[in-house]
């Protein structure tokens, strides 16, 4: 019937599709010009898919969660590192360390080591990447971290021997070194690099900036060979879909998933160290009352959230820091849920003219952890449930910052925050010193007291130190009260039956390549 | 009724800058236009299409700006007026237009189309049942039904829309109305007809008409007077009757003699003109005829051409070197 | 044509030069840098380090004529984020969202075109109303709940697809096309069934219909051409709005494109890439208008042509 | 009016689904209000049906409200972003087009070249660097999702007046000397509205849908206030495990969507005398008589 404009219709589709086969052979040209040897599931290749790609590779901000995750371990080594399970100083490109002198430490090196690119590994190496690490002036995020203001002198004694001295005197140096990542002496000491070469068991192959990132097993390695000669990382966001990339067998690693993500038996839980809290500021009313923060404690039922929200991926918290890190105590209960108490401690309050109904601020970030919105809507439902005006922004990282460390910005009335701190050291000094002082980054809390008590905590040694520490937390909640601890959290990473690795506590922020095999 | 003209026109000039091949240029669809309009006349302003008779029109509606040149309006000058003397000038002075599809808005009812005006003009009929009392006077005047009010212009025919314009054009009582082709989309009987109620109208109620059109019969048929355009200026203008049985200007012999005739009897000689219309853009020198003009010579071009007089009639004139004698125009006109 | 061309470049000129002021201004005030890049507990003065190097303690019109000097040295600054310059890493990221976005709207021309003008001929048909009501139906679903819908489904259930990412197989592009495709295509299946219904009832479609033309050859030569202006416009702006869906379907799939970078700096307060970014965006989304224009004036010829035959 | 209405079955149906929309988004929170802020996490994530009583039919969400309450307490939230939203840019937007488009000129220039600004910034992106700068409140989401979409008003309305400026039944308007605002209200206003009302019909889908996306990217409305964008966006990770957090929002949505666009249709008829008698016609007759319009039959 219409057989005369069959042809006319059937031409202009034939247009279309040529357009759109032009502009798909476009793309493959310049979109995806890297063959798909690596996409098939092979025994040589590992794929891990993270939520972020990492903005840059430069070790001296490797303790940005999406930067370290990659190169740490893998890419670059440090002197020392901490053995995630006993939590250990275990040898790496030194072999001793001893406190020479109160305010010095010697480091030993190894020998026969060298770069990626052949270079020699030696003192002076290290020395720069120690240096440009901690004096430098463009800003190493590793510096802010574990150092703080502190400048280091570091020297090269000879080609094997470095010393590392510090103002005062500093006990756990070797494991704050532990952060450093070693570069060659040839790296760049006024600005970042991208592309870092360093000791580790793999080299950067290619980098195709925003879709893949592949390493390559390096040949000089000083160590046994990694199990498998290469690995390529890829990022998405969405958790549905790094776990859908692991069941559809496009992904043999998969990490920051959550229970809901539907892996079922693929997800491997761990601990990750990470522990939720809220943080009040004590600059305005009514949170600068400590009956008010008790109650927000009271009015918490963190067996709930921990059972619902995270389906028992968490362990409900009553400290700081997780168990397994130096200072940890033991003993602590959490606080138990008595919304009655929580109301009555408020009416107290109210009663001695506390300005109990002001708007309180409930902030956190957007993506923190898998389910932070809910989390934070529960929080909010239950101080408002008991008697609390509280109201939910969740910001950006960069919204977050500000209000989350110092210079904090002003007029800013009540706010919490709920956070999430991660002890990447295993060691409280990292995590009270920041939390706990009364001019710590992210403390508005603290009486003259306290804060001699924690610094007394951190010269101390051993034995002391824990114990000195595990006081610490047992006497903040009555004395300052400036937490109400949620959860310690539990990771959740998808393995590919392709792949075998078991993760530990350290493996959202350091994932070594090294530990995973073909499996079976 | 005083003898001074109601409406009067002194070198009205209006100029269109426009772009030709990249370079800006000067249209001058009105060149130094003289005109006089008296009370209850018709005046026949009769041209080819494209010679600047609906700018004329246009631009003593003042929907176009004149560059240059005078009116005055009983007296005053609507062009230096403002605000309420501007408006009660708009009131006196109304239009009727050539499309009775495309001037009447197809989402009002004839009623809300013919009180419109008064939406303006809010003194005028103050109540709505005033407004509709005078809506249902003016359609019957206009030889539609009251009840028609209520419907949409598309319910009417050609005919009929062009009484609905003619009535909002009476909506205000004016003076003077500016018919621009009032009939030309009309099919000839239906012209007959609204020509019939124009002159009926103008019997009853005194109002003078500007009369604009390409078609001689009907200008013939409805003026007391013609004035004829060419290329933005008028080259002729007298009584009705010298003027079609004595054209002085080769132009309107050459009109006249294309014009259709319903007498077949007569012997039909047309004077072809010779050449294109010369563009607006680049008027001729001297006479702008000149260029298509059977009797043209050289001091056409060189100079502007002189008033000629009808030796019959004083009031008949036209501008031109050569105005056509009696044989040439007892050629013309016959052929008419 | 020449003139019209180099009339619209220097209109446009203008509100380039507003969209690089809008940008670089409201950028400024999403907050400081430095509290991001530097570590939590920086001092002031490495704030005071890091803004002096990045130029960023200049009071901000002088960050601005220095920013607009080095635009016209075609200097567009480098990232804070990755210290590559802003240019290149925007003009890298451009092409796989152009891919996206042209595909996508050929994709949607034709399926509209096809749908819409078959639901036209037979307007209040059952295919008609299944189509009108698919195609509504198809615009007002979120694009990001289709692209995880279509994940689980095609890669998890079925496992015909990819979940995501790009690579040489031609696979990869049905689940990010598919979700864009959504809402240009019903949209504008719904202008062009809308302009095709009025101008096969327009007079001349008419006659030419009684006088026994082709009816399929009525509906393409005459009809399609008509409906194309108002079609023309809609998917303009449509074309402009898949930027919007490229943010989101980019950051699921993985696709590296300029949606996925522009989100990327806000977030990181990059403010040269994200300068650079919407410039780049800016100025295709000028040339797209000219081209529509261009095409208008085309089609207002043909139609005038038509006409006079 | 109502007759005709009754006549188009889809368009009666649209009617009154937006109507109980309304009525939902009025009076559904008074009454089950707070049952969607009621969290119980001993009862999260329940299947529709699963939990007895009426509240649950559609189950309950990840912290154990109500699906259904929370959907009725969206609906206000939802339509009080969209309806201003969309109200505020169509009035701004198409004022500014047909004054532009009516005068032509330098008017006209002026304001195609500020809608050209606005449109190059893609608006989604232009909303979060707005809403990362003044604080994501729904007021603030409305007036960016306004101020982005003027454009596409601004350009319909200028493009129509500018061809009806050129009318003769604008002429006549004039010769009367009323005011171009008279003018415009009486001549353009009436004429372009039809077309303006199809475009907000598909921009209140659009709102609705860019709301849900500012919610994906974390800035649209806040909780404990909730919107169907935000039911969405928060749903859609739990699709594997719990569809029902996403569907019914996203389903809320198109039907709303859909009804809107069914009623804006019969109303561009149903307000122009030229094309009114089409929706008097029974159906089957309608069919047939939509390529042959009786206007033509003059």
């Amino acid at each position: 019937m219409f057989s005369r404009t069959q042809s006319r219709t059937s031409r202009g589709v034939a247009v279309g599709a040529a357009v759109v086969s032009l502009s798909l052979t476009v793309s493959a040209c310049s979109v995806a010009n890297s063959d798909s040897a690596g996409t098939t599931a092979g025994g040589d290749v590992v794929r891990i898919v993270l939520p972020q790609e990492p903005p840059t590779l430069e070790p001296c901000d490797a303790n940005l969660t999406s930067t370290g995750v990659v190169v740490r371990s893998n890419i670059t080594e440090p002197l020392v590192e901490r053995d995630p399970t006993s939590g250990e100083l275990e040898p790496l490109l030194a072999t001793e360390w001893e406190q020479t002198e109160p305010d010095t430490w010697t480091f030993t090196l190894r020998e026969g080591v060298t770069f990626s690119d052949g270079t020699p590994f030696d003192a002076e190496a290290a020395a720069h990447s120690i240096d440009r690490a901690v004096n430098g002036t463009f800003g190493c995020n590793v510096e802010g971290y574990v150092f703080g203001d502190t400048e280091l002198e570091v020297d090269a004694v000879d080609a094997t021997h470095l010393t590392v001295t510090t103002p005062e005197p500093d006990p756990i140096l070797p494991l704050r070194l532990s952060f450093i990542e070693i570069v060659p002496a040839s790296a760049s000491g006024t600005e970042k690099v991208r592309e870092p070469v360093g000791t580790g068991p793999y080299k950067i192959e290619e980098w195709q900036a925003g879709t893949k990132l592949t390493l390559a097993a390096n040949e000089s390695y000083w160590g046994d060979a990694p199990a498998f000669p290469t690995a390529e990382y890829q990022w998405r966001e969405e958790g549905t879909v790094r776990a859908a990339m692991i069941t559809n067998g496009e992904a043999d690693v998969a990490t920051g998933l959550a229970p809901e993500d539907g892996l079922g038996d693929a997800g491997v839980d761990y601990p990750n160290n990470e522990t939720t809290a809220v943080r009040a500021t004590g600059t305005y009313a009514p949170l600068d009352d400590i009956r008010v923060r008790h109650a927000i404690n009271y009015a918490i039922d963190r067996g709930s959230i921990v059972d619902s929200l995270f389906d028992g991926y968490a362990e409900v918290a009553s400290q700081l820091v997780p168990d397994g890190v130096v200072g940890h105590n033991p003993d602590l209960e959490p606080w138990p849920y008595d919304p009655e108490k929580a109301r009555s401690l408020i009416a107290e309050a109210e009663a001695d003219g506390v300005p109990t109904d002001t708007e309180i601020r409930l902030i956190s970030r957007t993506g923190l952890f898998p389910k932070v919105e809910e989390t934070v809507e529960v929080v909010q439902k239950a101080l408002e449930d008991v008697g609390l005006n509280v109201s939910i922004e969740m910001l950006d990282t960069a919204g977050s910052v500000q209000y989350q460390s110092r210079p904090y910005p002003e007029d800013t009335g009540p706010y919490l925050m709920l956070v999430q701190h991660g002890n990447q050291a295993g060691d409280a000094a990292f995590s009270v010193d920041q939390y706990m002082l009364s001019d710590g980054a992210q403390s508005t809390f603290g009486t003259d007291e306290f804060d001699a008590q924690i610094e007394a905590a951190g010269k101390e040694q051993d034995e002391g130190r824990q114990q000195a520490y595990a006081d610490v937390f047992a006497d903040e909640p009555d004395t300052i009260g400036q937490f109400a601890y949620i959860a310690h959290m539990t990771g959740i990473l998808g393995l590919s039956e392709q792949v075998s690795y078991e993760p530990n506590s350290a493996t959202g922020d350091e994932m070594r390549l090294a530990e995973m095999t073909p499996a079976g | 009724m005083s003898d001074s003209p109601l409406l009067e026109v002194r070198g009205l000039t209006k100029v269109f800058p426009v772009r030709h091949g990249g370079r800006r240029k000067e249209l001058r669809a009105l060149d130094g236009i003289d005109l006089d309009l008296r009370r209850g006349e018709t005046l026949g302003l009769v041209g080819e299409s494209g010679c600047g008779k609906s700018t004329l029109a246009r631009t003593l509606m003042m929907l176009e700006r004149a560059d240059a040149g005078q009116i005055r309006f009983d007296g005053v000058d609507p062009l230096a007026l403002r605000g309420a003397d501007l408006l009660s000038f708009r009131r006196r002075v109304q239009m009727v237009f050539q499309d009775p599809f495309a001037s009447l808005n197809s989402r009002m009812t004839a009623g809300e189309i013919v009180s419109e005006p008064w939406r303006t003009h809010r003194s005028m009929y103050r109540t709505s049942r005033d407004r509709a009392a005078r809506v249902a006077e003016l359609l019957e005047l206009v030889g539609l039904r009251r009840g028609d009010a209520g419907k949409y212009p598309q319910e009417f025919s050609g005919g009929q829309r062009q009484r609905l314009g003619i009535a909002r054009a009476l909506a205000l009582d004016p003076d003077v109305i500016i018919c621009d082709e009032p009939v030309s989309a009309l099919d000839l009987s239906v012209q007959a007809q609204v020509l019939n109620l124009l002159n009926e109208l103008q019997q009853q109620l005194g109002v003078a008409y500007l009369f604009i059109s390409h078609d001689l019969s009907v200008v013939r048929h409805v003026a007391d007077r013609v004035v004829v355009m060419y290329l933005g200026r008028i080259v002729e203008e007298g009584g009705t009757e010298p003027t079609f049985e004595r054209p002085l200007h080769p132009y309107s012999g050459a009109l006249l003699s294309a014009a259709p005739s319903l007498d077949h009897s007569r012997r039909r000689e047309q004077i072809i003109l010779s050449g294109e219309i010369p563009s607006p853009l680049s008027p001729p020198s001297g006479c702008r005829f000149r260029t298509r003009c059977w009797r043209a010579t050289d001091e056409c071009a060189t100079s502007v051409p002189p008033v000629a007089v009808d030796a019959a009639d004083g009031s008949h004139t036209a501008e031109c070197f050569h105005p056509l004698q009696a044989e040439d125009q007892r050629l013309a006109v016959s052929a008419s | 044509m020449l003139t019209f061309l180099r009339k619209r470049a220097t209109t446009s000129l203008l509100p380039l030069v507003a969209v690089l002021l809008g940008v670089f201004l409201l950028a400024r005030m999403t907050g400081d840098p430095a509290a991001l890049y530097l570590p939590e507990n920086a001092t002031e003065a490495q704030k005071e380090t890091f803004r002096t190097a990045n130029g960023l303690d200049l009071p901000v019109w002088q960050q601005l004529l220095d920013y607009l000097g080095g635009v016209v040295r075609l200097d567009f600054g480098t990232s804070l984020r990755t210290g590559e310059p802003a240019a290149e890493m925007a003009l890298r990221a451009f092409p796989a969202t152009l891919q996206l976005a042209l595909t996508t709207m050929v994709l949607a021309v034709v399926i509209s075109i096809v749908i819409g003008s078959y639901a036209a001929y037979r307007p209040n048909s059952l295919a008609d109303r299944l189509a009108s009501f698919m195609s509504m139906t198809a615009a007002s679903v979120p694009d990001f709940w289709l692209a995880i819908t279509g994940v689980w489904i095609f890669a998890v259930m079925l496992g015909v697809l990819p979940t995501s990412g790009v690579d040489a197989s031609m696979l990869s592009w049905v689940l990010p096309i598919a979700t864009l495709l959504f809402r240009p295509a019903g949209v504008l299946t719904q202008v062009v069934r809308g302009a095709m219904v009025s101008a096969l009832s327009a007079p001349y479609v008419r006659l030419a219909r009684s006088k026994g033309a082709d009816s399929r050859r009525v509906v393409t030569d005459h009809a399609l051409r008509n409906a194309a202006a108002p079609a023309l416009t809609v998917a303009g702006d449509l074309a402009v709005g898949l930027v919007n869906g490229a943010v989101v379907v980019e950051s699921i799939f993985g696709w590296p494109g300029i949606g996925k970078l522009m989100i990327d700096s806000i977030l990181q307060r990059d403010f040269a890439v994200l300068q650079a970014a919407v410039l780049l965006t800016a100025v295709t989304i000028f040339v797209l208008n000219v081209v529509i224009d261009l095409c208008y004036a085309l089609l207002d010829a043909r139609v005038r042509d038509k006409a006079l035959v | 009016m109502w007759r005709m209405l009754w006549r188009d079955k889809p368009a009666t149906v649209a009617a009154l689904v937006l109507t109980l929309l309304v009525l939902v988004a009025v009076f559904g929170p008074m009454l089950i209000g707070d049952e969607a802020n009621a969290q119980d996490l001993t009862r999260a994530s329940r299947a529709p049906l699963e939990v007895d009583g009426w509240l649950y039919v559609l189950g309950t969400d990840q912290l154990g409200r109500s699906v259904l309450a929370r959907l009725v307490v969206a609906a206000r939230t939802t339509l009080s972003v969209a309806v201003p939203a969309v109200l505020i840019s169509l009035v701004v937007g198409s004022l500014i087009g047909m004054w532009a488009g009516y005068h032509r000129g330098w008017r006209e220039t002026v304001a195609m070249r500020v809608a050209d600004v606005i449109l190059s910034f893609p608006s989604l992106l232009m909303a979060v660097v707005v809403l990362y700068v003044f604080s994501p409140s729904a007021r603030n989401i409305v007036l960016v999702l306004a101020l982005t979409r003027i454009p596409i008003y601004l350009r319909t309305a200028r493009a129509e007046s500018a061809e009806l400026a050129s009318r003769l039944f604008v002429d006549a308007a004039r010769t009367f000397g009323a005011k171009s605002s008279a003018i415009i209200l009486r001549h353009v206003f009436p004429i372009v509205l039809p077309t303006l009302l199809t475009v907000a019909t598909l921009e209140f889908c659009f709102v609705m849908l860019a709301e849900s996306s500012l919610s994906f990217l974390g800035i649209g409305i806040q909780p404990p206030d909730v919107s169907w964008g935000l039911m969405v966006s928060q749903g859609r990770t739990y699709l594997q495990t719990a569809w029902w957090l996403s569907f019914f929002p996203g389903l809320a949505i198109v039907v709303a969507t859909v009804s809107a666009t069914v009623l804006a249709a019969w109303a561009r008829l149903a307000t122009d005398p030229g094309q009114r008698w089409r929706l008097t016609l029974p159906r089957r007759q309608r069919r047939r008589a939509v390529p042959a319009p009786m206007e033509e039959v003059r």
